[in-house]
């Protein structure tokens, strides 16, 4: 049985969905605000109350669920990161009077889902959280009803979504049958205890590997790696830009969780078999990332592709197979995160034409409308270059040392030079917003200063990154001595 | 001598500096300081001269300034003060005193007058520089600065399009041979780990076998430095191949022709080489090189002279031409003939100069001898010195210039080398025809330029006393120094051919009055008298014989007015060429192969790849399911061996 | 009594059936759909099976959540399906490729 | 050659066969008929397999609710199925190559895995009794209780997602907001204008 | 080592990069105000380099001013910043070149002036920070972080074709840096740790050392730039404001051989001993090619860059040179000593000649609006002071004996003929291709008659033009003629750079 109150983060979501469900219907319009600083208020005491129980929730609640300081980092992560983002929606969704509450509340669902993923110690778990994640993220993508990009990026998405739930099943029912279990950490001991595991002789190696691939395309196609990265630039394209922030930022941090707690520890008996493949993923994803970005005029999509060669480098951290490589692969995904989100909230907060921004061209003479905003954005642009000093560069360093210290030398120069092409697209946003010329129609939602504090929070971290190397220092090396 | 040599080079450095910071400065004032700051120098080398004539022996080395050292290598700058020096500095500071003494009225109509003197002093400073340099690199960058003033000075006239063409190619002619010339100071430099001459020649024995290592094989070394020093003293010295900046060099002002493209700066590398005259003489086949380019410079380039009609530039192919006398003079290794050539034709070749500026300036800038005529009514004094300037050049005995130039003559009459002598003997000849030519040309006849004679004096004091004061020594200095001076042991110190020089002096001339009575029945008194007879007639009398000679012979004539190909050469042929070559290699390979092919290539490559993956995200939901279900089975294929 | 591979088998099959039913349908979303639910029945199949096979429940209990989650899922589907049908007026799948590139 | 088996390969036909219709039939009624079916014959098999709760979840909730809302959904958007099968006789074969290659694979596989598994497929899984319902049931209110939970949220978001989305605010629409009514004031009601100000 | 007790090299970086970033939000209308706050930066961080030389020990190799921090912890980066010879002409370059340029942005109005000057400051603060930083990945974060004021410099004030340019500039210094990080992680790697000076015990196998070379090599070959890696370096330089041309010329390019000298020799001494043979040819056709197509541009801002690129052929091949005398007697070392030295005095000279002539060139466009060589003539009747500074800065970039522009010719020469004396004979082309390139520059602009109503029109210099170039001119002048000031700063560990590479193995 559980102790509920190891469970407490997810009750306070919870009740706080549900409390907020009701106290919606009944208020007013002009009181719906309420609700959005209710929700708000309870991401943040959630986060609060997971950062004060740290070391009391460290224990492994069932064999479903645990709670260990790996998935409370990650999961404080997650809700600073909504909060963030549930700004930048309320900013938009208010300014072009599409505001609803359910937006953030099933929005909320698809956060209880993540939390439900990295908690989780079993398959049943595992695959409820995913659900919980996906169906919320459907429907936030269809929320703009009257849009027909949503609908179809909502359909996309929605199928091949399933799909990839349909093989994610398949390959649990294989475990499932393989080893008789669907607990991580039997399931561990079962692979573990297996002998000669390099033996592809070995009838039940070649079911497991069944099983590792369908359930690494499953997690590949959520991450949004090549070549299961379809879904991506349409999403992206067709969604709000607020949704496309919220899509390609925290899902990205609970699959990311879910693929280092399977590969690497459920897994980590199948290291040999499971780094081909990530390698073989993540060189795909940086190479059709970079080279697809190039040709983009839409931002969004664009940034989809930025998207799938940044899930690249993740994966190539991951691929290393060893502790040094999962924490670059961490710390990638954590600073991936935090500029998505100032490249995507700042991208949310410009109008062009009383309409969000769209097209590259959109952009231009940024510089001369707003200095600011054009600062910021440069800024975060060359972070995902990874130009120091800024905290992409860090990030990239990380990937490349792990790589070279495992003696992967050509992969990392395949990542650097595929740096060099990717450097391209992002310069031509900062030559668009730089260099062209202006264009009068182009202003903002409101000011940027929270955003500009957020950026320049973005550049000292930058200056400082010791402060996500130690986080992720601390976090996997928890992971792998629990 | 230490602080008298220090004075005699810095002085007119001095005095360009004090000129170049001073802002508004008449030109009164410009041309007394820079007149006095040579006249110091002037004097104190007449000093240092007399004194070391007068038994005051002495050769010393002094170290001025490090321009450079690291560890255990210096790179310095110093004086060397021996005779070879002491006449040098005389030769230049003489000259340039009474070039700048000649420019005051000269140039007195320019608007750039004190930039004039800066440059003129700067230049007397670099020469002095290389003068009493006492290492290689001193001299290089001597050598350099020389080339640097000529440049500016050449190209005086900046507006002028064909002055600065001309100095351009005078520049870049003589960085050719700096390039031979640097080479050889670092080769020296390298295997002696020193740039001291004298550290140098204490290791000449040393290197006598040593070789290097061109293109895998094994030259000598000491001929190697030899050739490549030479190449630098030819461009100067404007040799065959390397003369053709210095026809062209006319462009600039005649003081500054005078001085520096007669007198002093060409002659520079005659100078080197026997300054280096311990190397010269253990370099073997190169002094065959030397006598043998020495000798074509002087008949060919003199041929050249008989059908110029510029004033200046005739002038110059003499200076060309008399230059290969002592090139070959030296290609003997009669190195002290050839700085006592150096020395008389320094003296009287400025003087022609001046004569021509002189006359240059009354005729209002035309300089085409055929255009004047009829001039000594006009001008006696410069009649005079151009006279006396003109025997010398032609070397009419007891002339100055007789006495230098037919010691070279003799040298391979006694040596029995005959095409050499009989090549120079030509060459006496047609520097007779050349020069009479000017002197009939210019001074008789009718004059065609409406000039009119304003005043008894022709020119100003300050012009006309250079003239005079410079055709003393155009008659007389040879006699003075003929006996005293280079037969007495006056080089021996600085220059190796002394007992050469004494045995010849015993065996063939013993005296100088004896030299000179010989001479009237040597060959080249008689080429001398043929010449001017036939001058007479040709120039005087006007017989169309010249004419008509070219007319028979057109390809002669041609090849002579084109100076054998050099000035098609230089003036289009090397350019057109030069411009092909780098806009073939800018357009072909840099611009089409490297940058638009690999670099932007490559981009475009990268982009066309992009616009071309980018048809594979079609749109269609099944594709997407589609690559998805091919993902999955590729997957399993690829990965599980079954 | 029938050998456990004949049942894996059939719902391997099945699989593939679904899969081939969602590539290769051109016309309607619908019927993708429908083939996604013999996705998951097949799957359903599976962990039947492989419980049986354990002699162990879980795997029925999966398959419990599995319909539960299921049932959802296409309930939200249906409900995106009929969004993008207000705003096409149509629900061909050939005519959803405005996203593309 | 015992019932079982016959019942296995009667149903197993139907179940494919079924399957088969469900994606190549041209009308989306009948292939959501045909999907009925497929269900019906896979419940049969469940039973088979002994699991009799599941088998009646799957007609009950299945047949009797998401098909129904299938079929709804179908009639309601009133699909035009004139249009004809274009690409789909030219993507045939690659279907069913790719259909053959992961169905081969996939067979193959399980074949070999399984094979020694024999014949002791069927077992009646006994935990608190022989009572599949209540096994389950004990199950899922003990070891999986919190996925139970879980499930039971996430058909919360399927409700609210599902209105959330279809409901349609539409500007045609006229109602009425009792609130603004009662909360409406005099002023408001009755606005009284001067004979000036009507001529203007 | 004396020791000042303050951060010194920390404040040297930090007051440009700070006074940088404060003036690029600093939106004052007053323009003049905005450039002298530019001008008391530069001025205060040239100050500040001052101090440092006057407290720089010459008589030792070892680092001076050593301020060592932990910075991330995680990956034991450290902030470490110190000096050496090298290091100290380079800072001294920087710094002076620096002011130089604000100073000569007096004379001239833009847009957006306060970014104009932030950047510029910004991107001194990164240079400063590149030659004092010895931890290897913050020399890295200087490094690249430099691109990012000059893309902005280029791109935003320059030329019609800016975009091109500075993508590809960027794009092109971007490959080279990126290939060096993985170079530079994997010596962390075998050393353990990111102190550079650890790298140069490393002992490496030829293979692994040829690899390293070539991420260096890629890298700072794009920087010097090298032949065929150079068509960057015209482009942005044409398209440059007259600044911009200065500080890519005068110090960024020096970037690319002080790291050459940095990381390439000490490191990875038997790679280039076995690659010399490509080498050395590559140093040599950058001078003769790159002069030749030097003389076929129309543009003066381009002949100038080619003539760059030229005499960086000179600068590599001074430092490829010494690779030749591993394991020769001492005598050579030396030789290759001096052929070191000539780089380092040819990158420093460079520095200067080009900052003029770019600075030239600048009052030139600023007074016809071209750069064309064919739209100009006869400037030298209508500017005569400034056609003679000009005239002065061709001839020091000729390579003229008393000019800066010589000794480091001489001493590479030097070099050059110790190893091959075909090396010396091709490189000494030089001297004729120099000669033309530049005087004939100088003779088609500067020369001649007036040709155009533009050029008679030009405006007379003014004094923030004329002050500029005389301190070049005098700084010219003044290493010309007396070399050691300069090169005593670098001898010590010029000699010990030498011991370093030769007792290596």
């Amino acid at each position: 049985m559980i102790n509920y109150l190891y469970i407490f983060p997810e009750i306070i979501i919870t009740s706080a969905l549900c409390f907020i469900i009701v106290l919606d219907l009944f208020l007013p319009s002009r009181l719906k605000y309420i609700s959005y600083y209710l929700i708000q208020f309870s991401l943040i005491f959630c986060a609060y109350y997971i950062y004060s129980h740290f070391s009391y929730l460290n224990t492994n609640v069932s064999q479903l669920y645990d709670t260990s300081i790996f998935s409370n980092t990650f999961k404080i992560f997650i809700l600073l990161s909504l909060a963030i983002i549930f700004y930048y929606t309320a900013v938009f969704l208010r300014y072009f009077n599409i505001y609803q509450t359910e937006y953030f509340l099933i929005t909320m669902f698809g956060l209880l889902g993540m939390m439900i993923m990295i908690s989780s110690q079993n398959l049943i778990l595992l695959y409820l959280g995913i659900e919980l994640l996906s169906l919320s993220l459907y429907s936030v993508i269809a929320f703009n009803k009257n849009s027909l990009f949503s609908s179809e990026a909502a359909v996309k998405y929605y199928i091949l979504g399933a799909i990839s739930s349909g093989f994610l099943l398949f390959g649990i029912s294989l475990i499932y049958g393989l080893t008789g279990s669907l607990s991580f950490n039997e399931i561990f001991i079962h692979i573990s205890s297996l002998e000669v595991l390099n033996n592809m002789d070995n009838v039940q190696i070649i079911g497991l590997l069944f099983a590792l691939i369908f359930i690494l395309i499953s997690l590949s196609f959520k991450f949004g790696a090549a070549p299961f990265h379809m879904w991506i630039p349409d999403v992206y394209h067709g969604s709000v830009i607020t949704t496309t922030l919220l899509l390609s930022t925290i899902p990205k941090i609970a699959v990311f969780v879910i693929l280092i707690k399977l590969l690497a520890s459920v897994f980590s008996g199948l290291l040999l078999f499971w780094t081909d493949m990530t390698i073989v993923l993540s060189v795909l994803s940086i190479l059709i990332g970079n080279i697809i970005a190039i040709s983009q005029t839409n931002i969004k999509r664009m940034l989809a592709y930025s998207t799938i060669a940044n899930i690249g480098f993740i994966l190539l951290g991951l691929s290393v197979g060893s502790i040094i490589g999962y924490k670059a692969a961490m710390f990638y995904t954590l600073t991936y995160v935090i500029t998505t989100i100032a490249a995507f909230g700042l991208l949310s907060q410009l109008v062009y034409e009383k309409k969000p921004i769209e097209n590259i061209n959109d952009l231009s003479g940024l510089n001369s409308s707003s200095p600011f905003t054009a600062f910021l954005l440069m800024i975060i642009l060359l972070s995902y270059i990874g130009i120091p000093p800024f905290i992409g560069f860090h990030a990239k360093l990380l990937i490349i040392q792990s790589l070279v210290e495992t003696n992967n030398i050509s992969l990392g120069i395949f990542a650097v030079l595929m740096t060099v092409i990717g450097s391209f697209y992002y310069l031509r946003v900062i030559k668009v917003i730089y260099f062209d010329e202006s264009k009068n129609d182009l202003s903002t939602t409101s000011k940027l200063h929270l955003t500009g504090i957020y950026i320049m929070g973005l550049v000292l971290l930058g200056l400082l990154p010791d402060i996500l190397g130690q986080l992720s220092q601390y976090s996997i090396s928890n992971l792998f001595n629990t | 001598m230490y602080w008298q040599s220090i004075i005699i080079i810095f002085s007119p450095l001095v005095g360009a500096v004090t000129l170049l910071l001073k802002d508004k400065c008449t030109n009164i004032a410009s041309s007394i300081i820079a007149n006095l700051s040579i006249g110091i120098s002037m004097l104190l080398s007449l000093w240092l001269f007399i004194s070391y004539i007068s038994g005051h022996n002495f050769s010393e080395s002094h170290t001025l300034y490090t321009w450079y050292a690291t560890s255990g290598y210096t790179f310095e700058i110093g004086i060397l003060a021996d005779s070879l020096t002491i006449i040098m500095s005389f030769i230049v500071t003489f000259i340039s005193f009474f070039v700048h003494m000649y420019s005051i009225t000269y140039m007195s109509g320019d608007k750039s007058y004190k930039r004039f003197f800066i440059y003129t002093n700067f230049f007397t400073f670099s020469m002095l520089f290389i003068v009493f340099s006492n290492n290689f690199l001193q001299l290089f960058i001597g050598w350099e600065l020389v080339g640097l003033s000529s440049y500016l000075l050449i190209g005086f006239w900046y507006n002028k399009p064909s002055a600065v063409s001309a100095n351009l190619k005078a520049f870049v002619v003589n960085r050719v041979g700096d390039i031979g010339l640097l080479l050889g100071v670092i080769l020296i430099f390298i295997t002696s780990n020193s740039l001291s001459y004298n550290d140098f020649f204490d290791k000449l024995p040393l290197l006598r076998n040593d070789t290097v290592n061109l293109l895998g094989l094994n030259i000598d070394l000491l001929p190697f430095i030899a050739l490549l020093l030479f190449i630098g003293a030819a461009a100067k010295s404007a040799q065959i191949p390397l003369h053709f900046w210095l026809p062209d060099s006319m462009e600039g002002p005649t003081p500054i022709s005078a001085l520096i493209h007669a007198a002093t700066m060409v002659t520079a590398g005659i100078f080197m080489v026997a300054r280096l005259s311990p190397l010269y003489d253990l370099s073997g086949y190169v002094l065959d090189i030397i006598l043998v380019i020495g000798v074509s410079t002087a008949l060919f380039m003199g041929m050249v002279a008989l059908v110029q009609n510029d004033i200046k530039r005739i002038i110059a192919y003499s200076t060309i031409s008399q230059l290969g006398y002592m090139t070959a003079a030296l290609g003997a290794s009669y190195y002290s003939f050839a700085i006592f050539h150096l020395l008389t034709h320094a003296f009287f070749k400025a003087l022609l100069f001046l004569c021509a500026g002189s006359i240059i300036l009354k005729c209002h800038h035309e300089q085409d001898i055929t255009k004047m005529g009829g001039l000594k009514k006009i001008m006696p004094i410069t009649f005079i010195a151009f006279l006396i300037a003109g025997i010398s050049l032609m070397g009419v005995p007891s002339m100055s210039g007789f006495f230098s130039k037919d010691l070279i003559i003799d040298i391979f009459k006694y040596s029995d080398n005959s095409i050499a002598y009989y090549s120079l003997v030509l060459g006496v000849f047609i520097t007779t025809l050349y020069t009479s030519k000017i002197f009939f040309k210019v001074f008789f006849g009718e004059n065609q330029l409406n000039i009119k004679k304003r005043s008894d004096l022709e020119h100003n004091h300050t012009l006309i006393i250079p003239l005079v004061v410079l055709a003393i020594p155009s008659a007389f200095i040879g006699w003075a120094l003929f006996d005293s001076v280079l037969f007495n042991n006056f080089f021996e110190q600085s220059i190796t051919d002394n007992t050469k020089l004494v045995k010849f002096y015993d065996l063939y001339i013993y005296h100088s009055v004896s030299f000179f009575l010989h001479s009237f029945a040597s060959l080249s008194f008689a080429m001398v008298t043929i010449g001017l007879l036939l001058s007479y007639f040709l120039y005087y009398k006007n017989m169309n014989f010249l004419e008509k000679i070219g007319s028979k012979f057109p390809l002669l004539r041609n090849l002579l007015l084109n100076e054998y190909g050099f000035t098609h050469m230089s003036n289009i042929f090397i350019p057109r060429h030069v411009k092909k070559l780098a806009n073939l290699v800018w357009v072909k390979s840099d611009v089409n192969i490297i940058d638009n092919f690999f670099v932007n290539g490559t981009a475009k490559l990268v982009s066309f790849i992009s616009s071309k993956v980018r048809v594979i995200q079609t749109g269609f939901l099944y594709h997407y399911a589609f690559t998805m279900i091919i993902g999955l089975l590729l997957f399993l294929i690829i990965f599980i061996k079954f | 009594m029938i050998p456990m591979s004949h049942y894996l088998i059939l719902s391997s099959i099945l699989f593939s059936i679904s899969l081939a039913g969602i590539f290769l349908n051109r016309k309607n979303i619908i019927i993708m759909l429908m083939s996604l639910e013999l996705m998951f029945l097949s799957i359903n199949f599976n962990f039947i099976i492989f419980g049986n096979y354990l002699s162990d429940l879980t795997g029925q209990i999966f398959v419990f959540f599995i319909l539960a989650v299921v049932a959802a899922e296409s309930a939200i589907g249906l409900a995106i399906i009929v969004v993008l049908f207000r705003n096409k007026q149509g629900i061909n799948v050939q005519d959803i490729a405005r996203l593309k590139g | 050659m015992n019932l079982e088996i016959i019942i296995f390969y009667i149903f197993s036909l139907l179940l494919l066969s079924s399957s088969i219709a469900v994606i190549m039939v041209n009308n989306p009624v009948k292939s959501a008929i045909s999907l009925v079916l497929s269900f019906f014959s896979s419940a049969v098999l469940w039973l088979l397999l002994n699991a009799e709760f599941l088998s009646i979840i799957l007609i009950l909730v299945y047949v009797g609710a998401v098909m129904v809302l299938f079929l709804f959904v179908v009639m309601m958007l009133d699909i035009n199925i004139s249009r004809t099968e274009e690409g789909f006789v030219k993507y045939l074969p690659i279907g069913i190559i790719v259909f053959a290659t992961i169905a081969g694979l996939l067979s193959y596989f399980f074949y070999n895995q399984f094979d020694n598994a024999g014949d002791s497929i069927i077992t009646s899984i006994d935990l608190i009794g022989k009572d599949n319902t209540k096994n389950l049931g004990y199950l899922l209110y003990t070891e999986y209780l919190l996925a139970f939970e879980i499930a039971a949220i996430i058909l919360l978001l399927g409700i609210i997602s599902a209105i959330t989305l279809t409901h349609k605010k539409s500007e045609t629409n006229k109602y009425q907001n009792p609130g603004d009514q009662v909360n409406v004031s005099k002023n408001a009601r009755l606005k009284i204008i001067s004979d000036e100000d009507r001529a203007r | 080592m004396y020791d000042l007790n303050i951060p010194i090299l920390s404040l040297l970086i930090w007051t440009p990069l700070i006074g940088g970033l404060v003036l690029f939000f600093i939106n004052h209308k007053n323009d003049s105000f905005i450039k002298l706050i530019g001008f008391s930066v530069s001025t205060l961080t040239l100050f500040i380099s001052i101090l440092l030389l006057i407290n720089f020990n010459t008589s030792q190799y070892l680092l001076q001013f050593v301020e060592k921090h932990v910075w991330i912890e995680n990956l034991d980066i450290n902030y470490h910043l110190a000096i050496d010879g090298f290091s100290m002409l380079f800072i001294l370059l920087t710094t002076t070149i620096t002011s130089i340029i604000i100073i000569f942005n007096f004379s001239e109005e833009r847009q957006q002036n306060n970014k104009y000057i932030a950047l510029f400051l910004i991107l001194e603060g990164l240079l400063l920070g590149v030659f004092c930083a010895f931890d290897s990945i913050l020399f890295y974060i200087f490094f690249e972080a430099m691109l990012i004021p000059l893309f902005l410099i280029i791109g935003i004030w320059g030329g019609p074709n800016r975009v091109y340019a500075t993508i590809k500039f960027f794009i092109y210094t971007l490959l080279g840096s990126v290939l060096m990080l993985v170079a530079l992680l994997y010596l962390s790697f075998q050393a353990n740790s990111f102190y550079i000076l650890d790298y140069y015990s490393l002992v490496l196998s030829l293979d692994t050392q040829i690899f390293i070379f070539l991420a260096f090599l890629i890298a700072f070959g794009i920087k010097v730039p090298m032949w065929p890696v150079h068509t960057w370096l015209p482009d942005a330089h044409v398209e440059a404001p007259s600044s911009g041309s200065v500080i890519l010329a005068a110090v960024l390019l020096k970037v690319g051989g002080y790291g050459m000298i940095r990381f390439l020799l000490p490191i990875t001494p038997d790679a280039g001993l076995y690659l010399n043979n490509i080498l050395i040819p590559l140093s040599l056709i950058a001078i003769i090619y790159i002069s030749f197509v030097a003389i076929a541009q129309q543009d003066m801002k381009k002949l100038i860059a080619y003539s760059s690129v030229a005499h960086m052929g000179f600068v590599t091949l001074g430092i490829f040179l010494v690779f030749n005398t591993i394991g020769q007697a001492e005598d050579i070392q030396i030789i290759s000593h001096i052929g070191l030295q000539g780089s380092i005095m040819q990158m420093l000279s460079h520095g200067l000649i080009s900052a003029g002539l770019f600075i030239c060139i600048g009052i030139i466009y600023s007074r016809t609006k071209s750069r064309m060589i064919d739209d100009q003539s006869g400037v030298g009747q209508v500017m005569p002071l400034f056609s003679a500074l000009m005239m002065f800065f061709l001839l020091a970039n000729s390579g003229l004996p008393g000019t800066s522009g010589f000794v480091g010719e001489f001493m590479v020469l030097i070099a050059a003929i110790k190893n091959n004396i075909i090396y010396a004979i091709l490189a000494s082309t030089t001297l004729v291709l120099a000669a033309t390139y530049s005087l004939w520059l100088g003779k088609r602009v500067l020369f001649g008659e007036v040709n155009s109503d533009t050029v008679a029109s030009m405006k007379k210099l003014r004094l923030d033009e004329l002050w500029p170039l005389l301190m070049l001119v005098m700084l010219v002048i003044l290493i010309g003629i007396k070399p050691n000031l300069v090169l005593d700063i670098s001898e010590e560990s010029s000699i010990n750079m030498i011991k370093i590479i030769t007792n290596k193995y």
